[in-house]
């Protein structure tokens, strides 16, 4: 198992980058951002909250700069990211809790579900490669894909709430209060449909144009064309040979496809205003928030990095190469 | 090479060329083709289209259309120069780590492995948002960061197997120094591969540009498509049935994202032989 | 394996090692590629390399040419003892003596150059005429290997030729700086049937002309018989003979090279072919057992086999071999 | 004898968009049970069309454009789908060239051996268990591979496992695509010796497909040599290699050095086979050829004529013309 003891050394490595960048960055740029942003808030905050973000952001201090930043993973390691100054005298920890559930349950369901999706019909579209609907879906994806998300959510936002009115504006669950039980999950599930089918539809593009090269790529190996010569049933051929080897360079290529759906998630509860981390991650850009801007970074780059994570995994279990050690 | 010719025969590039072009052919001719001055406020705000505004106007009474022309400048100079940029980072990147090879190997990979898995978009709104003065060139400096990793990625790969073609052996034997056989000999036969690593990275750069724009992180003060849908959805555009102000320069986005990523399909398919079959 | 010398030994090896680091940190392992070979090759002499893939025979070659660099083992050149390492300056000046052919001619000429540029160059890089008369030179050296008419050859591109051309293209190229040794790796193993010959006897014609010496390798017995003067048998790194080629094929005193004539198809000796019953495998070189590399598929092992590698027993005037079944003939 | 195998102008290649390529072309032989025959030719001249041509597994963009196959007496042109898929590997099995990658890289051994008798024939497991390991001690590999994974076997057990699996339904016709190209010299005797001892034992039919002719001379009952998508000669191969007609045949067999007995300097045959996109007219090998007949050779292609029994040559030199 000494792949997965690698993947969990570069799993490490990466979280310490995320948290190094994070501390490194206000205090490269030209004149220390967070003073701009300690001067703005200056009388909204008190001045215990203003000294403690005079310490995270390394200003007014004698300590040198590797003293800041062995202080500074200690907080991290801790979870504590100080104070939110946009939701004063909240955490940031505090704020955060509330809004990844919502992103949680929003992003991993959707990119499941695109994921699944979108490798089905990669298979199916490059099995029947020369079928109609398969050259009317290639071109159709390609422009999915092209899509910037924030836009498409923007139009079916407008054409599915506004226009016809079946689904509400945005929000996460029904604001009338005393909601409970089935209803209220009735609301949650109600309120994420929109939210969810802009994330499917927009990245099942992507997963799909992937899985249809790979699996064009595998159709012309020698075991496809063995497996007929055996007489197995087209059926076996299509799931058991060829998508079960196109399917793996999915997963090395997972890291980046994955970090382009998440920030599609984001922009897409921008505009359904979905209390996730991403509609978070809007309000802390508008308010200046660096606190709360960083762990919310730090929060979606170890989601990411999970992600990954579980995709290395799976990978070992689908391919037997990976298995015993090798690349 | 024949590749240029079976470039434009080839479907798919001849429909991204042919998009391409039009929006080249609309960023050069702004000035001449829009009907108004882009910055104008001199008409009713908030029209629907008519004749005289196809597009409707906006909420400070700009004429939309002349707007979204105007726009093709800078998303089409932000694709291309980003694109650009991060081509020619993933190439170094990619040509020192594959053929140096040991540790330089190891490091540089290490660093686009970290690259590629941090999250780019949150990481470019964290970094923006600690930029205080704005511009074009922070939004085009900032997409570059983010956005070479997975080019160097497969470059590296491509040199490995370039570099073990018995050719760039014969090359050294024959006594060619190091930088002749990189330049020579392993470069110019990854010329496709580098220019569909372009296409790719300029697609990822005009959508996070206009992501970036859209949240108000980049210069709002600009023309483009991005600051276009960032003022429609401040101003709430579809909420008034202003929908061309938000649809138009989405679909705009869109288009051009496609037509990068038609070609950088396209160039893939003709270089790749397994793909070209049938 | 101290011998009189008539004439004169252009290259000679002496206990020459090379092993590879595969693995990442944490899981290195060493590939014993090479271990420990001698040999020599005279002015004008054709030295054939024989052994299966994986025996080392490309490495020897690529070890030479100096591709690789040498763990360990010492390299003359024309009698004079090279450097294991090289500077870039060094490595230029022996490769104007040393030259080397490859085995897969659709890979070896970049697709992008002309046939013209690809010869252009050694003349170039090793001075060999002055700049006026490169490509006149280029086009008698396309007319010596071949490449006929030269002037339309000069300005193909490797896809618009036949593998046979390009080969010969190879050859050219090698042949070029007028080198005194030319390593051949497997030239002829990739070309169709009908035209190997030809290359072969392109390749024994520019000896004569050129006075040249080669190390042919192949795996090929009976093209080795054809073009050498000496044959060496090569196992799992090891020399395990080398001899006159008549000697070595007529009678090959080695199990392994015994084996390796009755597998090879000799229809000529008649169609009922000899029946081959060693089983086995190559074993692997990460893993090399510390006696004969050939005693778990040998017919004759004894036990002592096992325990360390035979010494090279001289047979006769330049036969050798490395098998405990011999005695030294004085 | 019965023949198994009846091929009759058979035209088969490959279609692209823009251009199209005839690999085989007007290709007729005649196979009987139990019959080793082999087809000898250079690359790209059809041999491994031809094979896949004759078992209908030519995958797109290949194609048969013309011609009867007739299989036991079944027209294999008439048959559909699901008939032909039942029929593969229970009547004809083929082992690849490539046997290195003809192994699915995911499943084990043991699965792609199952596989390829359960679609078949209605087997337990304990019953598919036997004959695995049955078929593995056939061709000298331990069944403790059978739980292995492909990249865990070397080339030659790869090799070994694929010729187990062709054997695994006792086919009458087994079609073997340069089997040991990419084989080392000793293990690849190893796998012919231990094939033709299967074949006399089971007593199918094989066609065998290599470049080498030298292989084949030793071991085949009969020889076809093809060149630019034609037979130019079948023989028996004693008589082919004690008399070959066609120059083409005489120049191969001249074309690899003996082994044993005296060196002496050898030809090969100038100049490089016809383009199969493109019409030839006359005798493919005209530009080649010592002993061409201007006027005639350029001019018809000869016919594959039978000079003496059982010796068939394409050539003029024979015809009387």
């Amino acid at each position: 198992m000494k792949y997965i003891l690698k993947r969990i050394v570069f799993f490490l490595i990466t979280l310490w980058a995320a948290v190094t960048i994070n501390f490194i960055l206000p205090r490269m740029m030209p004149g220390n951002p967070a003073e701009v942003m300690i001067a703005k808030f200056q009388g909204r905050l008190n001045p215990q909250a203003i000294s403690a973000l005079e310490i995270a952001f390394g200003i007014n201090t004698h300590e040198s700069m590797l003293a800041q930043y062995w202080d500074y993973l200690g907080r991290m390691v801790t979870g504590n990211f100080g104070i939110s100054v946009s939701f004063y005298p909240t955490t940031v920890a505090q704020v955060l809790a509330q809004a990844v559930p919502w992103t949680l349950g929003l992003a991993g369901i959707s990119t499941v579900i695109a994921f699944i999706l979108g490798t089905l019909l990669g298979i199916r579209v490059s099995w029947k490669r020369n079928s109609i609907s398969s050259s009317f879906a290639v071109p159709i994806a390609f422009f999915l894909n092209s899509m910037p998300y924030f836009w498409f959510a923007l139009i079916v936002e407008y054409v599915f709430a506004f226009v016809f009115g079946w689904f509400p504006l945005g929000g996460a669950y029904s604001s009338s209060s005393g909601l409970s039980g089935l209803a209220l999950v009735w609301s949650v599930l109600y309120h994420a449909i929109l939210p969810a089918a802009t994330i499917i539809i927009t990245a099942m593009g992507g997963w799909m144009l992937t899985m249809r090269n790979n699996m064009i790529s595998v159709l012309s190996d020698d075991y496809i064309t063995f497996a007929f010569a055996q007489g197995l049933p087209e059926r076996e051929i299509e799931m058991n040979y060829a998508a079960r080897n196109a399917i793996l360079p999915s997963f090395t290529g997972f890291a980046m496809a994955i970090g382009f759906v998440i920030s599609g998630v984001l922009l897409t509860e921008i505009v359904f205003s979905y209390p996730g981390v991403g509609y978070l991650l809007y309000q802390a850009v508008l308010n200046i928030d660096y606190p709360l801007m960083q762990a919310i970074f730090l929060f979606i780059t170890i989601a990411v990095l999970v992600a990954n994570f579980i995709a290395d995994i799976v990978y070992v279990f689908l391919d037997p190469r990976a298995r015993s050690g090798g690349e | 090479m024949n590749y240029v010719k079976l470039f434009f025969r080839n479907k798919k590039s001849a429909i991204g060329v042919i998009i391409f072009l039009f929006f080249v052919v609309l960023a050069i001719f702004a000035p001449w083709i829009a009907p108004y001055s882009p910055n104008s406020m001199a008409f009713t705000p908030l029209q629907g289209p008519s004749w005289k505004h196809w597009l409707g106007t906006t909420a400070v009474g700009q004429d939309i259309l002349s707007q979204v022309i105007w726009g093709t400048r800078l998303s089409l100079i932000v694709g291309l120069i980003t694109g650009g940029i991060a081509t020619v980072v993933s190439v170094i990147i990619g040509l020192s780590s594959g053929y140096l090879g040991g540790l330089t190997d190891d490091i540089l990979m290490t660093i686009t492995n970290i690259f590629l898995v941090i999250p780019g978009l949150p990481l470019i709104i964290i970094i923006s948002a600690f930029i205080v003065v704005k511009g074009i060139w922070t939004i085009i400096f900032v997409i570059s960061l983010t956005g070479w990793a997975w080019g160097a990625r497969t470059l590296r790969s491509q040199v490995l197997t370039l570099k073990n073609r018995d050719y760039v052996k014969a090359s050294v034997v024959t006594g060619e120094s190091s930088a002749h056989v990189i330049f020579s000999d392993i470069f110019p036969n990854m010329l496709s591969l580098v220019v569909a690593n372009f296409f790719g990275a300029a697609v990822y750069a005009v959508l996070s540009e206009a992501g970036l724009e859209f949240l108000g992180l980049g210069d709002s003060s600009a023309i483009s498509w991005g600051t276009i849908l960032y003022w429609a959805q401040n101003n709430q555009a579809l909420l008034f049935g202003l929908w061309e102000w938000a649809a138009v320069p989405g679909l705009l986005i869109a288009l051009l994202g496609m037509s990068f990523a038609l070609m950088n399909f396209a160039v893939d398919e003709l270089t790749n032989p397994r793909l070209r079959k049938r | 394996m101290e011998t009189v010398q008539k004439t004169k030994n252009v290259i000679e090896v002496k206990n020459l090692v090379k092993e590879f680091r595969i693995g990442g940190i944490g899981r290195t392992r060493i590939v014993h590629a090479i271990n420990g070979i001698d040999f020599w090759i005279k002015e004008r002499e054709v030295l054939g390399l024989v052994g299966e893939s994986g025996s080392g025979k490309t490495t020897v070659a690529r070890v030479i040419v100096r591709l690789y660099e040498p763990t360990s083992g010492k390299i003359f050149l024309n009698g004079q003892e090279t450097p294991l390492r090289m500077k870039h300056k060094e490595l230029v000046n022996y490769r104007k003596h040393v030259q080397m052919i490859f085995q897969d001619p659709f890979s070896s000429l970049n697709p992008l150059h002309t046939v013209g540029y690809t010869l252009t160059r050694p003349l170039k890089i090793h001075r060999i005429v002055e700049k006026g008369k490169i490509k006149d030179r280029v086009l008698q050296i396309l007319e010596e290997a071949g490449l006929i008419p030269p002037k339309q050859i000069y300005d193909k591109l490797p896809y618009e030729l036949s593998g046979g051309q390009r080969q010969r293209v190879g050859i050219a190229r090698a042949i070029a700086v007028q080198p005194q040794l030319i390593l051949a790796d497997e030239p002829t193993s990739m070309l169709d049937v009908s035209i190997r010959l030809d290359i072969m006897n392109q390749m024994l014609e520019l000896k004569e002309k050129e006075g040249v010496s080669y190390l042919f390798i192949t795996h090929d017995l009976a093209g080795a018989h054809y073009m050498s003067d000496r044959i060496a048998i090569m196992y799992a790194g090891h020399l395990v003979e080398i001899g006159p080629s008549d000697d070595v094929i007529n009678d090959p005193k080695h199990p392994y090279t015994q084996l390796l004539k009755k597998a090879a198809p000799k229809p000529e000796a008649g169609l009922e072919p000899e029946k081959v019953d060693v089983g086995g495998e190559v074993p692997d070189l990460t893993n090399l057992p510390p006696g004969c590399p050939f005693e778990p598929r040998c017919p004759f092992a004894k036990p002592e086999c096992k325990e360390r590698v035979p010494d090279m027993v001289k047979i006769s005037e330049d036969h050798f071999v490395r098998c405990i079944l011999y005695k030294n003939a004085g | 004898m019965d023949a198994l195998l009846k091929v009759k102008d058979l035209n088969a290649g490959y279609e692209f968009t823009n251009f199209k390529t005839w690999a085989v072309r007007n290709v007729s032989f005649e196979l009987n049970k139990g019959e080793f025959l082999g087809i000898a030719g250079e690359s790209g001249c059809g041999k491994s069309t031809l094979a896949f041509g004759v078992i209908r597994l030519l995958m797109p963009p290949g194609k048969i454009f013309s011609g009867s196959i007739e299989f036991n007496g079944i027209d294999l042109m008439k048959v559909d789908d699901e008939s032909l898929r039942k029929m593969r590997w229970k009547e004809f099995s083929m082992v690849f060239q490539a046997s290195m990658n003809v192994l699915n890289p995911v499943l084990k051994v043991r699965t792609q051996i199952y596989n390829s008798i359960k679609y078949h024939v209605n087997m337990t497991e304990s019953e598919l268990d036997k004959r695995a390991k049955e078929l593995l001690n056939l061709v000298n590999v331990s069944s403790k591979y059978l739980d292995a994974y492909p990249h865990q076997l070397s080339g030659g057990m790869k090799q070994r496992v694929v010729i187990a699996m062709a054997l695994a339904l006792n086919p009458k016709l087994v079609i073997m695509d340069e089997p040991t190209t990419a084989l080392d010299v000793v293990v690849q005797r190893r796998i012919l010796q231990e094939v033709d001892e299967l074949r006399k034992q089971l007593g199918f039919a094989i066609i065998f497909i290599t470049h080498d002719l030298s292989l084949l001379v030793e071991i085949s009952d009969s020889l076809a040599i093809m060149y630019a998508g034609q037979i130019i000669e079948k023989a028996p191969s004693e008589k082919l290699y004690a008399k070959p007609l066609h120059p083409y045949t005489y120049g191969l067999m001249h074309a690899f050095p003996p082994l044993v007995g005296k060196r002496q300097k050898l030809h090969g045959i100038a100049g490089r086979p016809p383009d199969l996109s493109s019409d030839i007219k006359g005798c493919p090998f005209y530009p080649r050829c010592e002993k061409r007949i201007n006027g005639v050779c350029d001019v018809e292609n000869p016919k594959l004529v039978e000079i003496e029994s059982e010796h068939f040559v394409a050539c003029h030199l024979y015809d009387g013309k």
